[in-house]
């Protein structure tokens, strides 16, 4: 399936938020997640489905003013 | 007189920044010199690299309270899903809310800042909003929950220090219980002195700090400005006069004309 | 780049002034809580009671240096006469030399000053001119001996803070090897720390100390402030600018708008 | 003989400034002299000879800014 | 460069008030001698002593446009039922919008004045808001179909002046194309010269002028200094700096020292 | 209340520069335009090409008073033999004594202004002495015979307007009767109302004119300023104050709400 | 029937807006009206019928600023 | 003889400064004259001889500020 992943089109095997960040080699970040411009809770990527063209936004701890 | 921030009381007044530092370890330095009681954060795409990770151990390792912010938001929803991406990774329901409304000043959108001010607040947030003096506009993000304002005393990274002292003072003048930050601005240690000899409760500072040619030894410099001003504040400070006044007693004076 | 005093190094950029205390006892503890490195002194008739004996053993005990000041001298021969004793009395060849011109500004008379400064420093005084911040009358101090300039940032215990802050900065360009300490109009930290970051080298306090509320915090206020302020200015300040800049980077932010 | 001290007309018995400060209970004191706005140094309180008329200034540490 | 209010050009970039004069006759003396060409005007409940009418064939007598405002409105019903009243009566498309947001400054609400802006333009009305020097706001009032825009400087009647020029100076830079009149808080000739240089299309007194101990002369001289101003700013004035530069040309000068 | 200078009254509040202006035509339309009631004149090596005879004839036909200079002495015996040489050529005992002291800033030297002065009083001349806002050297001209004194803003050329804007209030509260005239560091026509309306009697300008890039707009937006500042000296304009105050009335405002 | 005037409660014969002016001596006048914060033009002020409690403004024009 | 004229060494032949003016073509001009730093006034011109070396300033109206 093809979607978006930090604004670049990837293709992915997973069907799932969890699997993705698995197949991503992000499953033990600490990140937050978004699809669509909605925030996913860390307690729902296993049971987040995903679908062709979701824009799937991974975020990290970063410097900030 | 010494305001909390939610419930939390800070140990000192200065919340400092955590952008644009030469280095990591130039940023470690510059916090212990600082004597920070709040470091600000944000959130960034995760590029694999695991940067995120071991920025966020460095932080931890400050030991002070984090304080994410939603810094390049432009809209209600982008600052919201914002908020949760960040309460979520940073363990916190503080928020440095910013709503930027405007490219060249970067200020505040103080429209879209009291409607997610209001969303946010609802679900549980203690809001920080980065907002302008403006009392009206304070009235509304008090009446939406929030219990600390941060108004801009400049454009973010100006350092040009409090553009309009009037309305700064005027906006400590009518909030006398709510915690006011001075936030984005400030080039000086004077500066943060002056605006804690106003009554404000802390400031917040990142460009004068990084962008110094020390930042570790501004960052002290920081620390003193502000504990100085917060002192002064309550010391009760001579009243300026137009005329002079003699410090040294006349009386008694010797004739020798 | 720090100065040092006719060949004294001060400890702290802070002389604090000895007049207008609640008592003794508030004097000695703002002293401690000051960290101030110099204390100012005069000379007054002694009336047989014996006070100038006690408080000679007080100030003794701070264990600073001691300016006597030739303060309420209106005249070349007043000053210099009151020069003499002081030097006699405090075993100094330091004077802070005023000689007032104008008794509603308790402004220095800059040309008896320079009169007396040449006299004074022709007899070995190490003098210290209370003066205006004019370059002109600089020159002619440092012409007629003096290493140090102790200009004005407003009239004695007013209070207002630099009433002319381009001079100010103008006279530290033009003496880039002279020390310069601000003396008298100084009403708040934030007055210090601008000062300090404007290159001068030291600043007295007295009203702005004595006066306050709580003088004894007061004290420690400055003291923070002034070190503030000099390690501002070796701190290499960032440059103000009219435009804004981010503080927080904007590349990898996330698209959630 | 009838002098000033630091401005009050008074009569004196002395006859050296020294001697004036004694007979006032100054002998002891920390203190610096002036004779007619003239400095008169410590070491020469001794020597010098009081006049009537003369205005003497004796005076001491006292706080100042 | 002279911008037209909403197609009409002024002959005179001066809106005068017609409130607090000691008397009409001086009141109208002084829009004569202020050569004014707008008037704010008001509306009050009609007594039955018909001073209406009266008043109203004096401000029509001064040959000037009206431009009737929404004074003391606290909310945007109150300000837009108070428009149309204004418009049946002065007959004109014109409304100075105010919606006051406290009573301590008499600043604008400026969330009731952007939906009061947007209500009033789409029933037709010219709408001439007074707000704050506040870019989003001005950008939500242009969009909400105002062409003119009247930030304030200070406080209705406080007379302090631009308590924040820097961003007067940035709300002007942002909207080259709106005509901007500063309205509120000017209380000296200077002020409004100021405004003017800074490229302000107009300004708009009332307390300056009917306060002043002459009123008719000040009048005048707010007329002049609106006039110098605005000349200026056409005139490509020079930049100031820090360095100075001798007038008088050194070349040819006599040898005689 | 209106003083004169050494018994002659002046027609207009506006002393103009002669130097620097494009051309001798725009330098003639400047002052027309300016309406000023004296002209600044100097002395330079006649070259045999005849120029000085030329601009003589060109100065006289602009109708106003003479004012000749010292520009650019630098020591008391320049400044007096200069003085006298003007007072030959330009047939007048008004002398605009400058002795410069300090290369960069262009300020008096105060010293020998003050013996300058007094040479030149003691031989017949009327000196108008270029001077700062120091009192102490006020009372040494006035001492001098000094009936006009002639304080700087800025250092000449620079455009800043008042650096010390309390020196000048103070310098006009200490001498009520003297003719004070504000010259040099004035770049702005606001600058100049701001002066008049502090009340001052006269501003000189010249370089904020000459170099604008419309000089002969420029001259006229100086003299309505200055028009404007002294219309308000007179005029008791209202005292400013921190809160704000209606200026529409609020009884009988009806109720909409 | 009883409204409010301005403010004022006042027993009025009219039964509209027009006749309230009329009857109240201000027919000829410059004035506005509005009618329970509602404004109402001139022009429907003779069909505009008055009921009982109507709060009733009737403004004309003032010095502003 | 040799003098300076404005700063330039130059030779003449008058002995007075009114015929130094004259020689220089400058005896109508309206012009100050100082020599060796001291005011001559025009009055003097005549009577005023010059020395070999004198340091002569003629001076004409300019711009000032």
């Amino acid at each position: 399936m093809r979607l978006y992943l930090n604004g670049e089109a990837v293709e992915v095997e997973a069907g799932t938020l969890a699997g993705l960040l698995e197949e991503r080699g992000l499953g033990d970040r600490l990140v937050a997640t978004a699809i669509n411009e909605v925030f996913v809770a860390a307690a729902s990527r296993e049971t987040q489905e995903l679908k062709d063209g979701d824009r799937v936004e991974v975020v990290a701890p970063m410097q900030g003013g | 007189m010494k305001k909390d921030f939610y419930g939390t009381a800070l140990a000192t007044p200065l919340m400092l920044g955590t952008a644009q530092y030469p280095s990591p370890a130039v940023l470690a330095d510059a916090f212990r010199e600082s004597d920070a009681s709040v470091a600000t954060v944000s959130l960034r795409r995760e590029g694999g690299g695991g940067a995120g990770g071991a920025f966020w151990d460095l932080i931890r390792d400050l030991g002070v309270h984090m304080l994410p912010n939603t810094a390049g938001c432009h809209t209600v929803k982008e600052a919201v899903t914002t908020a949760h991406m960040a309460r979520e990774v940073f363990a916190t329901p503080w928020i440095k809310l910013e709503v930027i409304g405007n490219t060249d000043t970067l200020q505040p959108d103080i429209f879209a800042l009291v409607e997610a001010a209001g969303i946010l607040a609802d679900d549980g947030f203690e809001v920080f909003p980065y907002t302008t003096e403006d009392l009206v506009t304070a009235d509304r993000l008090v009446e939406a929950g929030c219990r600390v304002l941060m108004p801009w005393a400049a454009p973010i990274g100006s350092g040009l220090g409090p553009v309009n002292e009037y309305g700064l003072r005027s906006l400590r003048a009518h909030f006398p219980d709510i915690a006011l930050v001075v936030d984005a601005g400030l080039g000086l240690p004077s500066h943060a002195a002056r605006v804690m000899e106003m009554g404000y409760d802390a400031v917040l500072i990142n460009s004068a700090v990084a962008r110094a040619g020390d930042p570790v030894a501004m960052a002290g410099a920081f620390a003193k400005a502000v504990e100085a001003g917060a002192t002064a504040a309550a010391a009760d400070p001579m009243d300026a006069r137009d005329m002079a006044a003699p410090s040294t007693p006349v009386i008694g004076k010797a004739f020798l004309a």
